[in-house]
């Protein structure tokens, strides 16, 4: 079982990508649970979501202590909560971020982190900063848990091609740094 | 028949739409609304060929289905937490006017404090209601039991209304595979039914007299009587379910029971945490077992008890006290039962994951062992205890 | 005349349309409305008004029914032409 | 075809004798008179109140067409599920014709504790016609105030004291806050004038969406006036400007009644037990006068002939 | 002192106005109605410097002595059937809120079918809402407990609300025989304290937080604490008003158990003629016993357990039912009770009088000796069984 | 002591930061406001909804008077309540001084479920204000329509669809309903005219009995505008007459904010994405620029500039 | 213990003349008890009332099932409502009646009967045929439970001297029938 | 962060009025207000708006509290001089 932890703001998709992720991986015959942390969610406030993908029915209900992989949606996030708490020490740091690898690095030096300009990009291809169907190709460059091709057909059937130009440029331009 | 990603809400809003059912009334609270979102999204989509009554209040989204029900037609709603507990008047009249009326429950702690997260208190405080009352575990189950609701509720011999259970945010906004049947399946399986006794000019009935001292305890016993018979249903509607999907549920889901010293009774989406431990703990030797609830209306005592009549202790985990009683309301109906039964073997009661405590693996273990010392003391100390809060 | 629980219909709704009328409410009555027919213009007006009802109308005439006349006096007191008066009952 | 006389009404009875209202009581008036404008082709919700109690005495039960009682608060919201109930089976053909669906409620069902699910059925322009039988207080339960109870009168909860007039407050504009919803018709209505009733309910029931009438409706131990004079008493209603009759149609106020010559109100106090410890407080009265006064500037009512 | 003929109605209404209650709030209902008309009258001569509010359902009832009651005010309600379970969801939030709110409840059956006669089906199913529960058997009795139940209610080491039972028609419209305090004795029995936790400018508090997961375990732990702690409040209060008043009643009547074969335990009007039966049985050589509870919330388990210990077999009579569930509402607890301290003595229940159905001497009997048989055969054939009810 | 400018408010803060309403959300602007009118002599009630959820995330409050919550339905019942308090404890001489008495209540909270309990008190009179935050829909709950959703706009339980237009109601109208009630001051307030506001809660707070204000309080989610135009687009509200800014007293209406030249509705809803779906349909533009044309006769609103 | 049970209609004061014993009964040193029938109670239907006197405390709450003595205030009862049902054998009917001893007697051949032309008394003193204080007078002869002059204040103190004349006068003029 | 039943006051009351200063919703924010001081007028108008409030008066200067300011942009939006500019966090 591998378990995704998601950070974003309210408003910035985190729920949405996490379950864009668990439909993808249903489709490749996996099995899912896609969940927000539980509670109003407002305009602005930092916010978590979690997938979990096996490959045998899941059973059990308790949150996420431990992900395997966090996805960081929004860089100033950094400052206000521990996106590593909890993370598994082999586990993956994936970040939105225009910074470089170096200074990426010193921030975690402990994890083995991947990263994109995942907002650059969602703005030259949407028009606007949404950048969760973005990082869901970094995420998939970081840890290939399912295909890009059912990944690219979900985020295309939930919106649009754009989505899909976005996600598939992200993927391409993340770096993994160990 | 086809595999989707859903959430324990949406799911049991596609089994609303594919029930083709004629009436929906209901008011929003978290964590239900995004079910009556996609409902109302239906109905506007023409995807569901039904009425949508946006009520003013809870008190009026269950009256407005029980006259819709009395008028004829089939009827969803569905609440959590304070919008139930401003219910409470008209589900003692839905049952006792045996309208098969089916309401999806998002089970929330109740207020004060307000809190959004999920317990049982809200549902245990109607269990004199005289409805028939289900628990699911997954997002699965509630599709599965949405359809088995209505044949239920509609059946002849039932008509009572029915309460599906559902875990706030746990079920309710938890994506998960959900295999569902074909539209027709559904309606072959849950046909709609032409009822006598409605509200129709062309049978000018009388429905809510007045019950003087000398009727009303025979309709009360009349009420009492029908949901004590519709186990007979409820048990046949699982099995018949299971022919065309493979999928069946039982009254309750006994897990690594037969040879265990301890088992924990638990009701909702706790269950399937509670069979990981015991896989866990079994793997460390531990003869541990879980009995998972499914039907907690009519209360399916002998069954209950026939299971726990081997083991060495009870645990009762539950998410609902019942302040200043003997024990939680769950616990002490078990307990009731054993002695009814004239079993001795101890049952401690567990309240836990009141307002959205979370229980996780630990807790789960503290309670197992906490059922094991019983087991070798063979005795209690305390009967009501605590686990998850900050004494 | 309590009943059984069997013989209760489902969910205790009555199937007997105006079966109020098994009910023989003249017996609250302390007067009685009586008509005279040669003041009568068969207006209806009591008819109209009468609460129970227990006026009727027969071959064309106002007709009151004492199985369920109350005997409140409204018909008496509305008659345009004062052709009711209320009759004690008998000690 | 509106009625011209109470000759016109139908004969068919749906509201029977036998059933347990006092004797002299306004509500059997205007059950029989709404049964008979309505017709077979009608179902009926019902609050719990004096009407709902005395005529559905198990095993008795005094109506001839489809009848429900659910509670006292939401006579409007059981309307709402009937009219959608028939709206979604006759869109699929599982029943071919569409009744007339009434809601009843006394004073206390609608303008206190029915008050919300009336004001959500009417919002949201469901098909129905919610007539209020007024008797101005809760009866049932003993002559309790409800916020319909007039200014001055005597209840057992508004009683008459050293430091009480007896009812504070002025009546509750039921019509004006159902007008508020924007409805299309909405109407006042008095037993002395049955034609008049008659003629409105059936407006009502013809009205697309929802439609409301105010029926003042004489008790006879509420108001503390003998059996007889329940329909003399409730002219006096009107006589004195305390009750108008008119009707909105659209938002538009029509006088249906006019009265050339009012009267004082002290005619219609000085006969309620209920205003016995008014009547001669002249303080009180004007109050009271002057609510008839503004009734009658509202709805050109003549002069006061005194 | 004096003794007058009041009604249980009009006996709570005295009681309150010699308590100076400040606030008033409450919706009629029968069998309530004679108790609100009183308290009316009183308000309107000066009698009671108090507000009445004459609020516009009994949510708002609850509602705003709730409210009062958190400005500091010493308030009164009552209400029921229909009007308490409209009241359910504030229930809850007066409880858990601390609130010292004194509510009298003229026990009556719920709908449907409506019924304005006595049974308990009304308080039963707010047995989960954290309040401190009495039930009286007479009118004296409702006035001594109105009494007793603001001295517990306020006290600082409860702040909790009460809420005193007395049986719909028979003890709300029955005149008898009341010896009252006098006004001065009464309210130095209970006198108005001045509570710190109040709405007032001088110190602005918030009152109704929202209780996230991380702290509404703790916040509903320390309600439900706090109600079963409210025992030696409660025992001792009633100590102190038997010394001023020479009335005492206990947490229940125990008559003739000492020696019984067997015990019907019962609530409210009822024990008075349960005596009765047991004297005129007793006189034919039955050893029948009586235990009327006067307390339902907090439970006292232990107390009652210890009292039937040397019986042969319980009858618990109760006017109510659960329907779906294995027992009665008290006799689950009564029969959870005894499995907890390890009696095995075999309980049965008995439902009866439901919707106002008499319960005569005969009926009283018919139990006692279904409780005998029970006794010689010690053997249980039906847990639930019903008096009076044309089957 | 009417307000001039916005510099005339008090400079305390009651209602203060570390709230969690979103970004830019009208509520927080309204709680401000309310609180620096009415000073620390103040007692709050507020109904379950999106302002209180976030101002009081135990354990932390945002508000520095005294504040109760107990429920969704019920805010105006507990402003009685405390009313009734203080008055009787001022008459014992158990409180020396009488605070100002205020209910706050969202849309929801207001013109549907607590709808009767609002009803309730104005008609006993009760002395206390009644301020709705509207922000036209259920926001707390994530955005479905209440009654008060303006025709045409999308929540997720209006959703526009084949057979929908969005909300297929228009807004209920509570001034008038207050109004209907008998009460001496309601009024309608909008975050672009602080001012305005201010002076009215001010009056609404020294009307002797009940008062109401009527305020529209922009939602950046749920509106689905950026959350820097929450404020302008509570003006054009204003300057297409979608919501007149007026004040009835003693039943009397008043406009306290007049607009020479109106904009048309468009300019309201294109910026707008609940209203994106439909802000192309000419016929549907039609019906909601007739609600304005219709508010610009009644309160003198000036000619449309186009 | 005696056990009284008082027939009346809806508005004529059954339910006040059982209370006003019971008051008078309270004073003289008894225990009682007086109750309604319980349920709506319509302007003009028949109804019931009841009081229990005794010399101990009364504990019992059941219904009243075989009064020792009967009060009709209103003769056209007679012909609805069974007034003698479950009545002693040894029982009294007390009767509100212009009826003269024959007739009456007739009616009730097995039964002490007492009966007095309260109507009159009434309409002649109160100028209304309020008959609930008169016949108080009338049972008190027949079954003189308390003292006359304990009725007569309590009467007296809730009414006005008219009522005690029209109780006085009524006592007075009761036969008594064997 | 989580109490103890012991540390909660009867009833949940918090007795600490405007405690949610404690958190510091500034971290919500992606942009910040900036005021210049060059354009602006001290008309007010940003401080009456603000929805936190993150606009105090200091030293008769309207001034931007950090901790709080959501980044909303309303000030900016709404300021008569547009003396107020968003600036973007960084990254
Ligand atoms: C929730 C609830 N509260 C109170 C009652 C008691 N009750 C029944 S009828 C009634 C009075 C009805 O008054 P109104 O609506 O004016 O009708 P009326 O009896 O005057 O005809 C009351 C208070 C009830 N049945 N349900
Ligand atoms: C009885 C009850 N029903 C439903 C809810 C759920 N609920 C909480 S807040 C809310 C919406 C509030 O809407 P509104 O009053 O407009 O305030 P807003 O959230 O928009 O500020 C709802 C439906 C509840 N708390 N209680
Ligand atoms: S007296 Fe009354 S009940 Fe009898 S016929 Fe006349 S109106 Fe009808
Ligand atoms: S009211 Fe008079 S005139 Fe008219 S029909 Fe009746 S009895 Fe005849
Ligand atoms: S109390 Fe009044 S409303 Fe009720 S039945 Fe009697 S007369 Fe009619
Ligand atoms: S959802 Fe709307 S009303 Fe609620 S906090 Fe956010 S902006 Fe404010
Ligand atoms: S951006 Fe928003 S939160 Fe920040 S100071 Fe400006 S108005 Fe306040
Ligand atoms: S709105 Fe602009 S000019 Fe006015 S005080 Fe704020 S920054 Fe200065
Ligand atoms: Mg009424
Ligand atoms: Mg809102």
């Amino acid at each position: 079982m591998i378990e995704i932890r998601w950070h974003g703001r309210g408003g910035q998709g985190a729920v949405t990508a996490s379950e864009m992720l668990a439909n993808a991986a249903l489709r490749d015959g996996k099995y899912v649970q896609a969940f927000p942390a539980f509670g109003p969610e407002r305009r602005g406030a930092p916010v978590l979501a979690f997938t979990r993908i096996d490959d045998k029915p899941i059973e059990i209900r308790w949150q996420i202590a431990e992900p395997d992989v966090v996805v960081v949606l929004d860089m100033s996030l950094l400052s206000v909560v521990n996106v590593t708490s909890g993370l598994k020490s082999d586990g993956i740091v994936v970040l939105n971020t225009a910074k470089d690898s170096s200074e990426v690095k010193k921030i975690f030096p402990n994890y083995k982190v991947a990263k994109a300009d995942a907002t650059s990009i969602a703005l030259k291809n949407l028009g606007a900063p949404i950048t969760n169907t973005a990082m869901l190709g970094a995420l998939l460059k970081a840890a290939p848990v399912i295909s890009f091709e059912t990944i690219a057909k979900v985020v295309g059937e939930r919106f649009d091609q754009r989505n899909v130009t976005s996600l598939k440029e992200t993927y391409d331009s993340t770096e993994v740094l160990n | 028949m086809k595999t989707i990603l859903l959430s324990g809400n949406t799911s049991l809003s596609y089994a609303v739409k594919q029930l083709d059912v004629d009436v929906i009334s209901a008011y929003p609270i978290t964590p239900q609304t995004t079910m009556v979102e996609k409902l109302s999204e239906y109905v506007a989509n023409g995807e569901l060929n039904a009425e949508f009554i946006p009520v003013e209040s809870e008190h009026s989204a269950l009256t407005a289905a029980l006259a819709a029900s009395a008028a004829g037609a089939r009827v969803f709603t569905s609440t959590s937490s304070q919008g139930l507990l401003l219910m409470h008047e008209i589900l003692f009249i839905t049952a006792a006017m045996r309208m098969p009326v089916v309401m999806g429950i998002a089970d929330r702690a109740v207020s004060a404090p307000i809190n959004i997260w999920n317990d049982h208190s809200d549902i245990m405080a109607q269990r004199d209601a005289g409805w028939i009352c289900f628990f699911a575990e997954s997002a699965q189950e509630a599709y599965d039991k949405t359809i088995q609701s209505y044949r239920v509720a509609e059946d002849e011999n039932v008509h009572l209304p029915v309460n599906l259970n559902f875990d706030g945010f746990i079920l309710t906004h938890t994506y998960e595979p959900v295999t569902t049947l074909d539209d027709e399946e559904v309606l072959k399986y849950a046909p709609k039914k032409i009822r006598s006794l409605v509200l129709d000019p062309k049978s000018p009935y009388t429905f809510g007299a007045l019950g003087s001292p000398e009727y009303y305890f025979e309709a009360k016993y009349q009420a009492v009587k029908a949901l004590e018979d519709s186990f007979d249903a409820i048990v046949k509607a699982d099995k018949e379910y299971k022919k065309i999907s493979g999928r069946g549920y039982g009254i309750f889901n006994a897990y690594m029971t037969d040879d265990a010293d301890t088992i924990l009774v638990s009701l909702g989406s706790i269950g399937g945490s509670v069979r990981e431990i015991v896989r866990r703990m079994r793997r460390d030797g531990a003869k541990v077992g879980s009995l998972s609830l499914k039907l907690f209306r009519p209360f399916p005592a002998k069954q209950i008890v026939d299971t726990l009549l081997k083991t060495k202790s009870v645990v009762v985990l539950e998410k609902a006290t019942s302040p200043g009683a003997i024990s939680g309301p769950l616990h002490m109906e078990i307990q009731a039962s054993l002695k009814t039964f004239d079993v001795t073997i101890p049952a401690i009661n567990i309240i836990a994951g009141l307002g959205g405590r979370e229980i996780g693996p630990e807790d789960i273990r503290i309670m197992f062992n906490k059922g094991l010392k019983v087991a070798s003391q063979k005795r209690v100390d305390t009967i009501m205890d605590y686990v998850g809060v900050n004494i | 005349m309590p009943k059984k629980v069997s013989e209760i219909d489902e969910g205790f709704v009555l199937k007997t349309p105006l079966s109020s009328m098994q009910t023989k409410t003249g017996s609250w009555r302390a007067f009685r409305a009586v008509i005279d027919y040669n003041k009568c213009i068969t207006c209806g007006i009591c008819w109209s008004l009468c609460p129970e009802p227990a006026i009727y109308l027969k071959d064309n005439k106002y007709t009151v029914d004492y199985d369920y006349c109350k005997g409140c006096g409204i018909c008496a007191q509305e008659c345009p032409v004062k052709a009711i008066s209320m009759v004690r009952e008998s000690d | 075809m509106p009625y011209k006389t109470v000759k016109d009404l139908p004969l068919k009875e749906n509201f029977g004798p036998g059933h347990r209202l006092c004797q002299g009581c306004g509500a059997g008036i205007i059950a029989r008179l709404v049964t008979k404008v309505a017709g077979d082709n009608t179902i009926i919700t019902n609050a719990t109140g004096c009407l709902e109690v005395s005529s559905t005495f198990y095993p008795d039960t005094a109506w001839g067409i489809p009848w429900i009682h659910i509670a006292f608060e939401n006579a409007a919201a059981a309307a709402s599920g009937i009219r959608a109930a028939y709206n979604a089976m006759i869109r699929k053909g599982l029943k071919d014709s569409s009744p007339n669906v009434i809601a009843l409620g006394g004073d206390g069902g609608t303008a206190d504790i029915g008050l919300q699910a009336l004001s959500g059925a009417l919002e949201r322009g469901d098909h129905f016609t919610y007539i209020c039988y007024d008797n101005e207080a809760y009866m049932n339960t003993g002559i309790q105030r409800s916020s319909a109870t007039p200014y001055g009168a005597w209840t057992t909860t508004s009683p008459p004291g050293k430091l009480s007039p007896g009812q504070k407050t002025e009546k509750k504009n039921l019509v004006a806050i159902a007008v508020a919803h924007g409805i299309k018709y909405a109407a006042t209505a008095n037993v002395a004038y049955i034609v008049d009733a008659a003629n409105k309910i059936e407006k009502a029931l013809n009205t697309s969406g929802a439609s409301f009438i105010h029926f003042l409706s004489p008790c006879t131990p509420g108001w503390r006036i003998d059996t007889a004079s329940s329909v003399k008493v409730s002219r006096l209603a009107v006589q004195t400007a305390l009750w108008p009759l008119y009707e909105v149609v659209n938002g538009e106020y029509i006088t249906t009644v006019k009265v050339a010559k009012r009267l004082p109100v002290t005619e219609y106090l000085k006969v309620q037990g209920r205003f016995r410890h008014i009547v001669n407080k002249p303080e009180e009265v004007a109050k009271i006068q002057a609510i008839a006064d503004s009734n009658a500037a509202k709805f050109g009512y003549g002069p006061l002939s005194q």
